[in-house]
């Protein structure tokens, strides 16, 4: 194991800010929805990371958590989605703004 | 003392009715409407044993009964009656079944609105009677909430915003009057050793002049707004003209006492140096007042607004007694509370039982009215009358004793007021000749008189009107011992130096700083 | 009967409020019913009278308590009348006239659809007068003098459909209010000095004079000129009366001729002792009076009203009485009081006559003639007139000229010469009615017909006290009234100065016979064409006179234009002001509530972004702090 | 040069060439496709760092599962393509890459300034896997995180239940037709109509 931590922990960061620029600039809700999964990866990556570093498992298990979580969340978003979908014929998020101030 | 509980009792007396109206939700408008005035006549049953009860010639508080209440904040059951108090408990208890069974033709959620109309009743007698400042103060709140209510659900068009602007304008200055109760509460816990909102125990309380001209103020705001005094009136307007006749009728008779009656029992009782040193400031309020309503009453051609106006000019001279401190003036200022209720209650009133038949409040909408209801005219020249001071009347004795005090203290402003006589003549006739004679307009050829009902409605006031403008020895031996009591304590009392205290007090007063 | 002198008040109030309430039941009774109230009332003051004539004249005060008014502080104010030979005289004239006009009105009223409310206000009006006149204070004058302004509204305007009577019921109001609150000024003077509003305190009794200094005494006085001077139509509070004409005719003889216009008198009269006191108040009394008594003279040369042309003669005759008592001659000015009382009274109801027989008709230009149609009417309108013109032996020269002797003997030479001329002018505006109105061709349509007997029968009791009550009240050495009046207004010593009594006797007749002469000369039957067409030939002068000198136009600008400007500007900064401040303040409120929605568009991405900002932002903080 | 070293430095820029990939591309589905060869990089990484059970759970869960939902939904809608390519909102793109590019920087100053560039991760992590990693994961899992993990399965249930009342339709389900007429309204209106917007739109559509 000849690499160092702090690379997964780069790469992390980089596929989170890639994530984030996924869910800025995209205006698909569907294609949002994968910006986050995407940070939620990154994000269970620097989990399992500081797992391997400090010897112990618990990171491993929230990053097994994080995904069973990401599971159930996927399928209330993508519902959602759907229903919005069935009110409107649209996935853009910029039309959904009747909860302006 | 030791006989019944008067006051509690009078104070819950409308109560009665609340239950029957809030748990029997199927109850038919009707019955609705006979709880509603029985609860009501209870109050004034309650309320005349009470004044039975009175002992004419004390000048203190009588029947006072004090029970703590909510011990940790220092909140006690503190109430008492004198000369000042028994009469607006009086005129409240008086004018509340009259004006409850002048809203009979209401038909709009019934329940509600007796409810409502009891609930005011029972806060409106608690303002009254309370000595204990916290109390007093949620009184005085509450009974901001079924106003609000009867004007923004039972209201005209322009309801909404009638009621909201009553809501937040009195709202504004009972901020300034919370703030300046909870500094007394504080300034008590430093020089008494236990904090009270204990009315007579915070006479005592030493202020510094400073504090006690800015605390004076707080509180006069706070009333102002209420009374109101010029500048402050312009909620009311809006407020009379968009409450049903039954608002209209509890605000201008019985509500608006409420500011004037503040400032006789707190601003004089707990800042006698600062009242002294405002008096003439707040008459010239009060004296522009008097004219100023005079005057744009007289070019309103919405009647309910003219009458209004004329509030403001009444209430203005109610004010000018106040703070004249002369015994007669406080007589007639305290008499003239009494006498606004009964005449603008009734200007209200009868009105409104034309509104029901016409449906318009413009005087370009009528005229000629009094060929076809002559009785109904008749009810509005007497209201009218008492309004504008005719002797014999209940108004006169109050406006003349008003008039007479203050005169022997200040001559010039007494003479300016004195024009506000001439005014409301002026915008009284001047209205009436519009909308009720000359010639008669074709679509209100078939215009019903007063009913049985509305006579009889309207008969108590007219002879209460008449025994107070004949006979008001009654009224006046009652109220005299506190008023001269009062009217004394503030008159021997220094005015201290004019003009260091407001810089070093702001400084050390901030938060209640405007 | 002195001890139920309460009964005359209580009386015509307790038939006023049955007339009120339960007229329409009544009907045609109410009238009979009213008057017999006030021949009741009549009957209770000529008993007063007679008893009060039984005692002796040091004796003559009698004070009756009634009940208590008001006691607020130190003031207190008991419903006390007094029964003194001036209160009695008052009263008498207020019954006595009062009740002929009542009898009057019944015919008068035949056809008017609400006779219970009209005699409601009629007896109510008395009940009111005889308080004002009755009171043995202050206050309770007051309540008289408000009440029976009060009547004087609800019975100018009692054809409230007519827009002209209603606007003028306001004016005479209104009007009579402006002097309403000086009388209420000068009572709280009283109060400040005296602390009471009783007569026996505040004018002295028992001839001993009240403690005052002059001017203190000025200032009252002048401030009860000033409510005299609305209540009696003088200058220049004067130009309610013409207007109040718009009343029935009854309502003008009762309330605008014989008795409430002359409260005013009665009011100077009674606190003659502080008008004394300040020789100014007297002065400005008597000033007052007679630029009263020309310059409605004058003024009542140019109306062809009728009523209003009688208007101005009472206008006139008042300045007389207010002349008298400024002069200190109030024994006088209540004798031409009372003798004014009968004959104005009869003028006014004798055109009433014509009213009634010619639809309503009063303008003198579509008169004429009526002698032939209404001998009773005008033979009756022929007797006021000549003791309002004051040839002897009839009332005016015992009274009105009994003034201008005075004065004269009194070396009051502006007062007299001033007074005569005003005299002569009197002489010729009544005459000038009768010669164009009852004489020469007729001008109207149709028949006129004659009055009533139940109409006629009140004149003729009228026109008998018209022609020879101003004798019979002066026809001792020291006068009959003086002599009764003489407890309470003193005696007056007569100067010597000027011509001697018959040179103005003399004097007298030849002026009032010019004026007679003059009318002759300017209304006789064939010059009928030159003076209705006198406007068209000089419009100013006759602008002028009809207009009263434009005094009233002057009033109607200054109110209707400068005051409602004025009251209109006021108003609108109420609106856009006051209320704009409030308003703005609400508005403000809301403007800034709509600052923070900006920020919340409702786009998700907007959020996004901003929750990752802040994410960044805690980040870097972090990143600086360790 | 180390094997594990090497596959990262394989695996890493396809991690991140395939997430700029997912960004960039029009289609929908492309983008789908781009995010499940990342998931399988990520998974390689686990696999790196000694979470082989992780690694398979990464595969089948996301790669799987997750990512064919994803597929499944944009066939279903029908929305594959057409992501505008004009942005709306003022500056969004432009403060997104700013930011984006901030927090790299910050959290490698964080990274550097809390465990260094250089840290190496220590050995023995055989040790905390003694019968191998699926086992000892479970051994945790079950004792330490027992009840966690029941909750986790409600929370799944939940889910699942949720997502089936949302997909309900609760009245009759628009016509292919209806949906066009109104393609083009904006949701506001919807939100502006009386309560059963659906039949009111039904309504609207006739």
């Amino acid at each position: 194991m000849r690499t160092p931590i702090a690379y997964f922990l780069l790469l992390s960061a980089i596929l989170f800010a890639l994530g984030s620029a996924s869910v800025l600039l995209r205006r698909n809700a569907l294609r949002i929805f994968m910006g986050v999964e995407l940070q939620l990866n990154a994000v269970n990556l620097t989990l399992v990371a500081f797992s391997r570093m400090h010897l112990e498992l618990d990171g491993q298990i929230l990053a097994f958590f994080s995904m069973v979580v990401a599971a159930a969340e996927v399928v209330v978003g993508l519902a959602i989605i759907v229903a919005v979908f069935r009110r409107t014929s649209t996935t853009d998020v910029d039309r959904a703004s009747v909860l302006h101030g | 003392m030791d006989s019944m509980p008067w006051l509690t009792l009078v104070i819950v007396a409308p109560l009665v009715g609340l239950p029957v109206l809030l748990l029997w939700r199927s109850i038919t408008d009707e019955a609705a409407r006979w709880v509603g005035l029985a609860a009501a006549l209870i109050a004034f049953a309650v309320s005349i044993g009470m004044l039975a009860d009175f002992e004419t010639g004390e000048a203190g508080f009588q029947m006072v009964s004090k029970h703590p209440w909510v011990e940790s904040v220092g909140l006690s059951w503190f109430v008492g009656v004198d000369g000042f108090s028994i009469w607006l408990v009086m005129v409240t208890t008086f004018m509340f079944p009259i004006a409850i069974a002048a809203s009979w033709k209401v038909d709009y959620q019934v329940r509600r609105y007796m409810a409502m109309a009891l609930f005011l009743e029972t806060v409106i007698i608690g303002a009254f009677l309370s000595l204990d400042l916290l109390l007093f103060f949620l009184f005085f709140e509450a009974l901001l909430f079924p106003m609000y209510y009867i004007i923004g659900v039972w209201g005209s068009k322009r309801r909404i915003y009638a009621a909201t602007k009553f809501l937040l304008y009195t709202m504004f200055g009972s901020a300034f009057l919370l703030v300046g109760i909870l500094w007394l509460y504080v300034e008590s816990g430093k020089q008494l050793g236990s904090a009270t909102f204990d009315l007579t125990a915070l006479e005592q309380l030493d202020l510094s002049t400073g504090v006690g001209r800015w605390l004076f103020l707080a509180f006069f705001i706070g009333f102002a707004v209420k009374v109101p005094v010029w500048p402050l009136h312009t909620w009311l307007p809006d407020a009379h003209t968009e409450a049903p006749t039954k608002g209209s009728v509890v605000l201008a008779a019985i509500l608006l006492k409420t500011g004037p009656y503040g400032m006789l029992r707190f601003n004089l009782d707990l800042f006698p140096e600062a009242s002294r040193y405002f008096a003439t400031a707040i008459m010239v309020l009060a004296v522009i007042g008097i004219i100023y309503g005079a005057i744009v009453a007289m070019m309103q051609t919405d009647i309910k607004r003219l009458i209004a106006y004329s509030s403001v000019s009444h209430m203005g001279l109610i004010v000018l007694g106040i703070f004249a401190f002369s015994a007669e003036s406080m007589d007639g200022a305290v008499l003239q509370m009494v006498n606004h209720g009964l005449s603008t209650g009734m200007l209200f009133l009868v009105f409104g039982m034309l509104y029901e038949r016409t449906h318009t409040r413009e005087i370009a909408d009528l005229g000629g009215i009094v060929q076809i209801t002559p009785w109904l005219a008749g009810a509005y020249v007497i209201a009218m009358l008492s309004s504008i001071g005719l002797p014999g009347l209940n108004n006169f004795v109050g406006e003349f004793l008003v008039l007479l005090g203050t005169f022997s203290v200040d001559r010039v402003l007494a003479s300016i007021a004195i024009m506000g006589v001439i005014l409301s003549a002026v915008y009284m006739l001047w209205s009436y000749q519009r909308t009720f004679q000359g010639s008669l307009k074709e679509r209100w050829g078939t215009l019903p008189d007063l009913s049985w009902r509305e006579g009889a409605i309207v008969a108590p006031i007219v002879v209460a009107m008449l025994w107070i403008g004949l006979h008001p020895a009654p009224v006046l031996e009652r109220l005299r011992p506190t008023s001269e009591q009062v009217s004394e304590q503030v008159r021997t009392v220094q005015v201290g130096e004019p003009v260091e205290p407001l810089v070093e007090a702001s400084a050390t007063t901030g938060e209640e700083a405007p | 009967m002195i001890d139920l002198i309460g009964l005359a008040i209580a009386i015509p109030l307790l038939a006023a409020a049955v007339n009120m309430l339960f007229g329409a039941r009544l009907g045609r009774w109410a009238g009979w019913f009213a008057t017999a109230a006030m021949a009741a009332s009549f009957a209770i003051a000529l008993g007063a009278l007679l008893d009060l004539l039984a005692l002796p004249a040091e004796e003559r005060t009698q004070v009756v308590t009634v009940a208590e008014w008001i006691r607020a502080g130190a003031a207190s104010v008991a419903l006390d009348l007094r029964v003194d030979p001036l209160s009695i005289t008052m009263a008498m004239v207020v019954t006595g006239v009062g009740s002929l006009i009542h009898l009057y009105a019944i015919g008068y009223m035949e056809h008017d659809p609400r006779p219970g409310r009209f005699f409601g206000y009629m007896n109510l009006f008395c009940a009111f007068m005889l308080v004002l006149v009755l009171a043995n204070d202050f206050l309770l004058l007051y309540l008289g003098w408000e009440g029976v302004g009060l009547c004087s509204y609800l019975l100018i305007g009692f054809w409230s459909d007519r827009p002209e009577a209603a606007r003028a019921a306001k004016k005479a109001f209104i009007t009579t209010r402006v002097g309403d609150v000086l009388l209420m000024l000068g009572l709280f003077v009283m109060w400040v000095h005296f602390g009471s509003f009783d007569f026996d305190v505040v004018l002295g009794h028992d001839g001993s004079l009240p403690e005052i200094a002059a001017g203190t005494a000025t200032a009252i006085s002048l401030l009860l000129l000033g409510g005299a001077v609305g209540k009696s139509a003088q200058l220049p509070l004067h130009v309610w009366l013409p207007d109040a004409m718009a009343g029935p005719t009854p309502v003008s003889a009762l309330i605008h001729a014989a008795t409430m216009v002359t409260a005013g008198v009665y009011l100077v009269v009674r606190s003659h002792t502080l008008f004394e006191i300040s020789e100014v108040a007297l002065t400005v009394v008597a000033v007052v009076g007679l630029a009263g008594a020309l310059y409605a003279g004058f003024s009542s040369l140019g109306q062809y009203d009728m009523k209003r042309a009688l208007a101005y003669s009472t206008m006139s005759q008042l300045g007389f009485m207010f002349l008298a008592a400024g002069l200190g001659f109030y024994a006088v000015a209540m004798s031409l009081l009372v003798a004014h009382a009968f004959y104005k009274a009869l003028l006014f109801l004798t055109s009433g006559n014509v009213m009634h027989g010619l639809h309503d008709e009063i303008d003198v230009r579509r008169l004429g003639g009526l002698r032939r149609d209404m001998p009773w009417t005008a033979a009756l309108f022929a007797a006021g007139a000549l003791a309002l013109s004051g040839l002897p032996p009839f009332s005016g020269f015992f009274t009105k000229d009994a003034i201008l002797e005075l004065a004269s003997h009194d070396g009051e030479v502006w007062a007299y010469v001033l007074g005569s001329l005003g005299a002569l002018v009197s002489a010729w505006y009544i005459a000038r009615l009768y010669f164009t109105a009852f004489m020469g061709d007729r001008r109207y349509e149709g028949h006129a017909h004659e009055a009533s007997p139940l109409m006629r029968a009140p004149l003729v009791v009228l026109a008998i006290g018209a022609l020879f009550a101003g004798a019979w009240l002066a026809f001792t050495p020291e006068g009959r009234l003086a002599t009764f009046l003489e407890p309470v207004v003193g005696h007056v010593v007569e100067g010597h100065a000027g011509p001697s009594t018959q040179v103005l006797i003399a004097i007298s007749i030849v002026l009032t016979l010019a004026g007679i002469g003059i009318a002759w000369r300017l209304y006789r039957p064939r010059n009928a064409e030159r003076w209705i067409s006198f406007p068209e030939r000089e419009p100013g002068m006759a602008g002028a006179l009809g207009h009263a000198f434009y005094i009233d136009d002057l009033y109607a600008w200054a109110v209707g234009s400068v005051g409602l400007r004025g009251a209109e500007g006021v108003a609108w900064f109420d609106r856009t002001v006051i209320d704009g401040a409030v308003n703005g303040v609400g508005r403000a409120a809301v403007w800034a509530s709509g600052l923070a929605p900006v920020w919340q568009s409702g786009k998700v991405r907007r959020y996004a972004l901003t929750f990752l900002a802040g994410g960044a932002a805690l980040l870097l903080y972090a990143a600086v702090r360790v | 040069m180390p094997l594990d070293n090497v596959v990262f430095w394989v695996f890493a820029p396809l991690s991140i060439a395939t997430a700029i990939g997912m960004i960039v591309v029009r289609n929908a589905v492309h983008a789908a496709l781009f995010l499940v060869v990342n998931f399988f990089t990520i998974a390689v990484m686990y696999l790196l760092l000694d979470a082989p059970f992780l690694f398979a759970v990464q595969i089948v869960v996301y790669a799987g599962a997750i990512m064919v939902l994803f597929l499944f939904v944009i066939m279903l809608l029908g929305v594959d393509r057409g992501d505008e390519a004009t942005e709306r909102l003022f500056g969004q793109r432009t403060t997104a890459v700013i930011l984006a590019v901030a927090i790299v920087a910050e959290l490698a100053t964080a990274i550097r300034a809390g465990i260094g560039f250089a840290t190496r991760a220590p050995d023995g992590f055989e040790a905390a896997n003694p019968d191998g990693n699926p086992s000892a994961l479970a051994e945790v899992l079950f004792r330490d995180y027992f009840f966690p993990f029941e909750v986790t399965s409600i929370l799944l249930i939940v889910a699942a239940v949720a997502a089936m009342v949302l997909a309900l339709r609760r009245s009759k389900a628009l016509t292919q037709r209806e949906i066009e007429a109104h393609a083009g309204d904006d949701l506001e209106a919807y939100a502006m109509a009386p309560p059963g917007g659906p039949e009111s739109m039904r309504d609207r559509g006739r």
